[in-house]
């Protein structure tokens, strides 16, 4: 466990000062109402913070900072549930601008620094599936441009975007290119996501681009994809680790003070001991993240660095829907009850649990990542 | 209307299939095996159905205008409605007021509310649960004054389910007297037009309206709507508590879980694997042992001996069940999880978010599974209380 | 539930009396020793009571009894952790002489009578393995007898046993033969079970027998086979339900006396919640049980009778070993203890459970069960 | 003897060459990555080869005989020690007796014990549990009656870990005085050899007699034996359980337990499984992230910053786990699940029953897991007593 620089502690508490001061509860309550709870003005006041930008290097106009602060960051909107996509429309297109970014980029990287548009990320091949590589949507030169055609999962903000990042394969490489909403044959299948954000199928059948919507070509834009991500998974796990941490101690703080039959309800040994197994798991879950993030940053994109993050990622997981769920059952009735925040945690949990995989699908990952190094070694 | 025939007089099989047609007759065939109760003028419609042919109240004495069934016979009658996937509809009336009425009742009180109760001309809420007296039921503080031959009623009763769709309410409130806190408690029926009621629903995390909070500000009922003694509601109110209990013992909502397990095992392509098919087989088990019990401890009460802490644990094992059945749904779900929506783009038909949501309560009303488990121990086990 | 007949009530408070004045609790500190705790002196106390032949019908000189007789026995035997053989080496041979018995079977059917012989049965191929029917075990016919090879697995007091019944295959159908101990070509593997009781592997080389060994032939034997494998999983899963009934009256009664910290342990909230789904189980288990000795005895061999079988041995498996692990953690030290009884109602569960398959295979099977139900359909 | 030169004075790498290349030569390789500690005369033939070579208690300050290692450096012994599957020495004496005369003996106690502690001269065992007063430790009742300059030592003690194998105990005893039971209790160092002392070994599920009962019939002791104040021994003695406490927080045991599982799983012809995927995947996560967290706990340690209730909860995770891993690999084991042996001829090569009964007491000594999350409710969550 590296001590926290300055710039961290900085930046926890600025993030902790804005959220409490910026941040409306109210507005989470759309989520109870089947409504999309992204909120545009928030978007750009965030920007204005400079935190979409966080990761963007500086000579791209951003800060150019380490993962470990978008990490401070994600656990801050953790703790208060904030729905807006900062990891899929923040951090994943500055780590691939970072990597490829050049002269047409300005669309994409002055989108993070101003916040005005929203720029969505289109890689995932099929629902359930985290390799980077794109095989089977499909680009084709077409007169000066280009014709796209597949399919891309799990694209967060897909619909609430001004522009999509959708990778495919061009001339059997991979290939990034810069779709804005609306184009023709683009079709967006979206659904509200328990956590109040959206989450989208984009269909594309015969979408025309001109050759300037090619942004990057080559093996180049796979290794950015797969940073990218797993950057994506390493900070979704601690937004989930802050999701559990302020749900639980919001719990805590209910069994406290909550009375019946004369009594905290947090005297009762039997409420008492399943608190203290989601301690646990929280414990477990942030030595877990400390871990993923101290060797992300030694070394990317290694077998190393990626086991970490996928034992983080399963932790989390796990964990914030525990905690939620814990947290729910320990309120009681008004557990239930919409007015109560701990549901939001449980529902927040659910969607980002999903996002990027699962307790499972990471922990298979972990194993065969090991099974992978032993046989390169 | 009763009809004119004597379902008591004919044999078992005949019972059997005369109701079995009856029910495919006039049970509408989209709404069978619902996930949810049956509710409002859907519930209305079909139990004044019954009552038109003369099958409604099976357990009732025919004296109160009910079948008038032995116990064997009442069975008989459950099996064919959960057979052809009936929806048990929210029929407080019939379920928890006809008995308590029979039981405790004056003569006039079931003169004018039974056949009411079996018109469907009242829907009856219940007014138990307040903020503070949950799991602590007999916390409760709305409070009734008695004044001359009235009793005014103050305070705030919550989690009432359909209120909104009622027009009657039993409640407890507490009119003063004793030293333990479960004395002087009165039970009483108050119609819901009384003026100074205020109705507000409650949206939950399944981002529905069922439960309400009821507020009551000064509401004069007359004191002629007490059932019981005045002070006596405790011992009324907990009978009830006894009747509710029975109707959480069937698995039909665990079926319907595991249904949609199968369903999204099948959409991500997994319904083959040994982790499903692992998963499957141990709540399958877990569903048809507890059905064994369930029917077990059915027919036992037909011989009389009816066993309450079996019935509880029943509720507190499938409530648990069925939370552990959607959990694993949710899991399986992988990516496609947290969706709060169906998805058939993704070939998820069911909502999955709103089942995992719906089914939270399962472990919180009605007694939390860990006062559950506080009672059981207790009663079952005759461990020293804590 | 049928209510339970005349019989069966003289049976339990005949067993209930003999096995609290006959049977020796010290006998089973031998499982601590290391010491196979099986006596003879008592198995022939037990034949005398009649128990050995309940099963055996009435012109083989046994009682005729029903399968629901030899349950309440078992339960008993469980009540009292008893190690001997009930289920194996009386329940399978009788009721294999019930449907293949004539007059050669007099060695076996005077064994179960007087309890002078012991007959243990070797019929599993396969560790793993619940086929009755012989496949690799192969008795060829040599001179004017037959010669056998192949390997017999999970055979139960097969070193103490006086003969073996083995199946084999012989001109392509399955056949019965008896072997004495000893026989030439015979070798067996014996290992203590935890529950003071032995299993052995017997592997057969060479072995030659005499013509009259062979005691039936035919596909009757297959059925004889199944039919005594399904009661004797029946029957087994009464003892686990006996067994577990009594360690958990044990621990119950513990808790009520046991003070620490000045209250009754059972008093503590988080034991009594974990007592309460010991308790759940229990009732799942009887439930289980009961419905699967109904259709057993309404409907023996039938699929539906199989997975009832199944659900009973797969739930009181586990029930077993839950209720003998949460009884020695209640305990505290002392049941970690040789001289406390909890103990041995652990180690027994862990036997019965793994006998003739536990939890998993068995619901497996049940769902296995089903399918072949909806092939035939 | 120490060894002449200065470990102090080595840098880091250089240290954990030598350190590593020592032990290498030093520890028999028959004895690496055991599941049990190692006990009698093993391992005080292991403890005097450090000793001998001035490689002996790495934390004890160089004034008291020890390398006086600051923290990092111990870690690195530590690593060095795990890397190459040294069992950890049943050693009370350093471990235990050690730090408490530093801490509370008197000079004395410290020039007599301390040598000897290092040497291996004197083994020492631990009388604290009595039987009734296991997790309620502070209820104990063994009673030190003061006459002249003498302690007069009555009762029981129980669960002492090989007392067969040592000659020196230190023990709480009721010296009586003060209110609560915390109070009048006094912490005493016994020989065993002393006249009135009776061993009776206990056996256990495991089929092993390491736990002892010791009793006490007027076992006379100087008061000189005596470690801080008369009826101080519960603060005494409450240091002592916090340095146990570290023990138990490394997962090498469970890494053992994990090796049997897949052992087992390849005997059974599972290794390939989904089943045994999923279950080992789960337990392999769960042991790499426990020791995540203990690294980390024992770095911050090593900044000065300890967290007791980490500690706590390490260990309660880890017995748990321990106890999960066992009961999968038992379970796995199917049909050939409870044999209390070795069963090569069915390819199982470790005894799983030995194996499942040895884990039980992970949860029960020290603290039953209950009896530590009561604790933990209170000091990590801050929740109201019960």
């Amino acid at each position: 466990m590296t001590e926290r620089d300055e710039i961290e502690v900085l930046l926890e508490n600025s993030a902790e000062d804005f959220l409490s001061s910026e941040f409306r509860d109210e507005r989470l309550r759309n989520v109870y109402l089947g409504r999309n709870a992204y909120d545009r003005g928030f978007w750009r006041s965030i920007a204005q913070q400079g935190w979409l930008a966080l990761r963007l290097p500086e000579t791209l106009g951003g800060s150019g900072l380490q993962v470990r602060h978008v990490g401070i960051l994600a656990n801050a909107f953790g703790r208060r549930a904030v729905p807006e996509p900062l990891v899929a429309c923040s951090l994943i297109p500055a780590v691939l601008a970072a990597h490829l970014g050049n002269g047409r980029w300005q669309e994409i990287t002055g989108a993070l620094v101003d916040g005005g548009r929203v720029i969505a990320v289109a890689w995932q091949e099929a629902p359930q599936r985290l390799d980077a590589e794109p095989l089977l949507t499909v680009a084709a030169r077409a007169g000066g441009g280009y014709v796209l055609n597949g399919s891309k999962y799990g694209v967060v903000a897909g619909g609430w975007a001004d522009a999509l990042l959708v990778s495919a394969r061009l001339d059997g490489e991979a290939a990034l290119f810069l779709l804005p909403a609306g184009s023709a044959g683009l079709e967006i299948t979206e659904r509200l996501g328990s956590d109040g954000g959206t989450v989208a199928l984009v269909k594309l059948e015969q979408a025309c681009v001109p050759a300037q919507a090619l942004l990057a070509h080559g093996s180049v834009v796979t290794e950015a994809l797969e940073l990218a991500r797993d950057e994506a998974m390493l900070a979704t796990a601690l937004q989930l680790c802050g999701m559990a941490a302020a749900g639980f101690e919001l719990t805590l703080e209910y069994m406290r003070t909550r009375v019946q039959f004369g009594r905290h309800i947090g005297s009762f040994q039997s409420l008492q001991h399943l608190a203290v197994d989601i301690g646990i798991q929280q414990a477990l879950t942030r030595a877990a993240c400390r871990a993923a993030m101290d060797r992300c940053e030694a070394a990317p994109g290694t077998i190393d660095a990626r086991r970490a993050i996928a034992a983080a990622k399963a932790r989390a997981s796990d964990t914030g829907i525990s905690a939620g769920r814990f947290g729910v059952q320990a309120h009681g009735a008004i557990g239930f009850a919409a007015e109560a925040s701990i549901g939001l945690y449980l529902k927040g949990a659910l969607r980002l649990a999903a996002y990027l995989g699962g307790g499972s699908q990471h922990r298979r990952q972990y194993r065969q990542l090991a099974d992978l190094a032993q046989e390169n070694a | 209307m009763m009809a004119s025939i004597d379902r008591r007089a004919m044999d078992d099989d005949g019972f059997r299939a005369e109701w079995r047609s009856w029910i495919a007759a006039n049970y509408p065939s989209e709404m069978r095996n619902p996930l949810e109760k049956l509710t409002g003028e859907e519930a209305r419609t079909w139990l004044r159905a019954q009552f038109r042919d003369g099958w409604r109240a099976p357990g009732l004495p025919v004296e109160a205008g009910g079948l008038g069934l032995p116990l064997p016979r009442q069975l008989i009658y459950q099996e064919e409605l959960d057979r052809y996937g009936v929806a048990r509809p929210l029929d407080h009336g019939l379920r928890m007021v006809a008995p308590i009425l029979l039981r405790y009742g004056s003569q006039a009180q079931r003169e004018h509310y039974l056949p009411r109760i079996l018109a469907c001309e009242d829907v009856w809420c219940q007014g138990y649960s307040e903020p503070n007296a949950g799991s602590d039921l007999a916390g409760l503080k709305t409070s009734g004054r008695i004044e001359g031959d009235c009793l005014v009623i103050n305070g705030q009763k919550i989690w009432t389910t359909l209120a909104t769709d009622a027009n009657m309410m039993y409640m407890l409130v507490r009119t003063g007297g004793g030293t333990r806190k479960q004395e002087g408690i009165t039970f009483v029926l108050v119609p819901l037009s009384t003026p100074g009621i205020r109705i507000r629903p409650i949206r939950t995390l399944a981002g529905e309206e069922h439960l309400c909070e009821v507020f009551f500000d000064e509401v004069v009922v007359p004191l002629a709507n007490v059932v019981g003694e005045i002070g006596q509601g405790w011992t009324v109110g907990k009978a009830l508590l006894g009747f509710e209990r029975w109707s959480h013992g069937s698995p039909e909502l665990i079926r319907y879980a595991l249904k949609v397990l199968r369903q999204t095992a099948e959409a991500m392509g997994m319904a083959q694997t040994e982790r499903y098919c692992e998963m499957a087989d141990r709540y399958i088990c877990d569903v048809d042992d507890s059905a064994a019990l369930y029917e077990q401890v059915c027919r036992a009460a037909v011989h009389g001996k009816v066993a309450e802490e079996d019935f509880s644990m029943l509720k507190l094992f499938n409530a648990e069940l069925l939370q552990r059945i959607v959990e694993s749904t949710m899991d399986l779900a992988g990516q496609c999880g947290g969706i709060a929506d169906v998805a058939p783009e993704l070939g998820l038909t069911h909502d999955l978010e709103w089942l995992y949501m719906i089914t939270r309560p399962v472990t919180i009303f009605g007694g939390t599974s860990q006062v559950q488990r506080n009672l059981l121990a207790v009663r079952a086990l005759h461990l020293p209380k804590d």
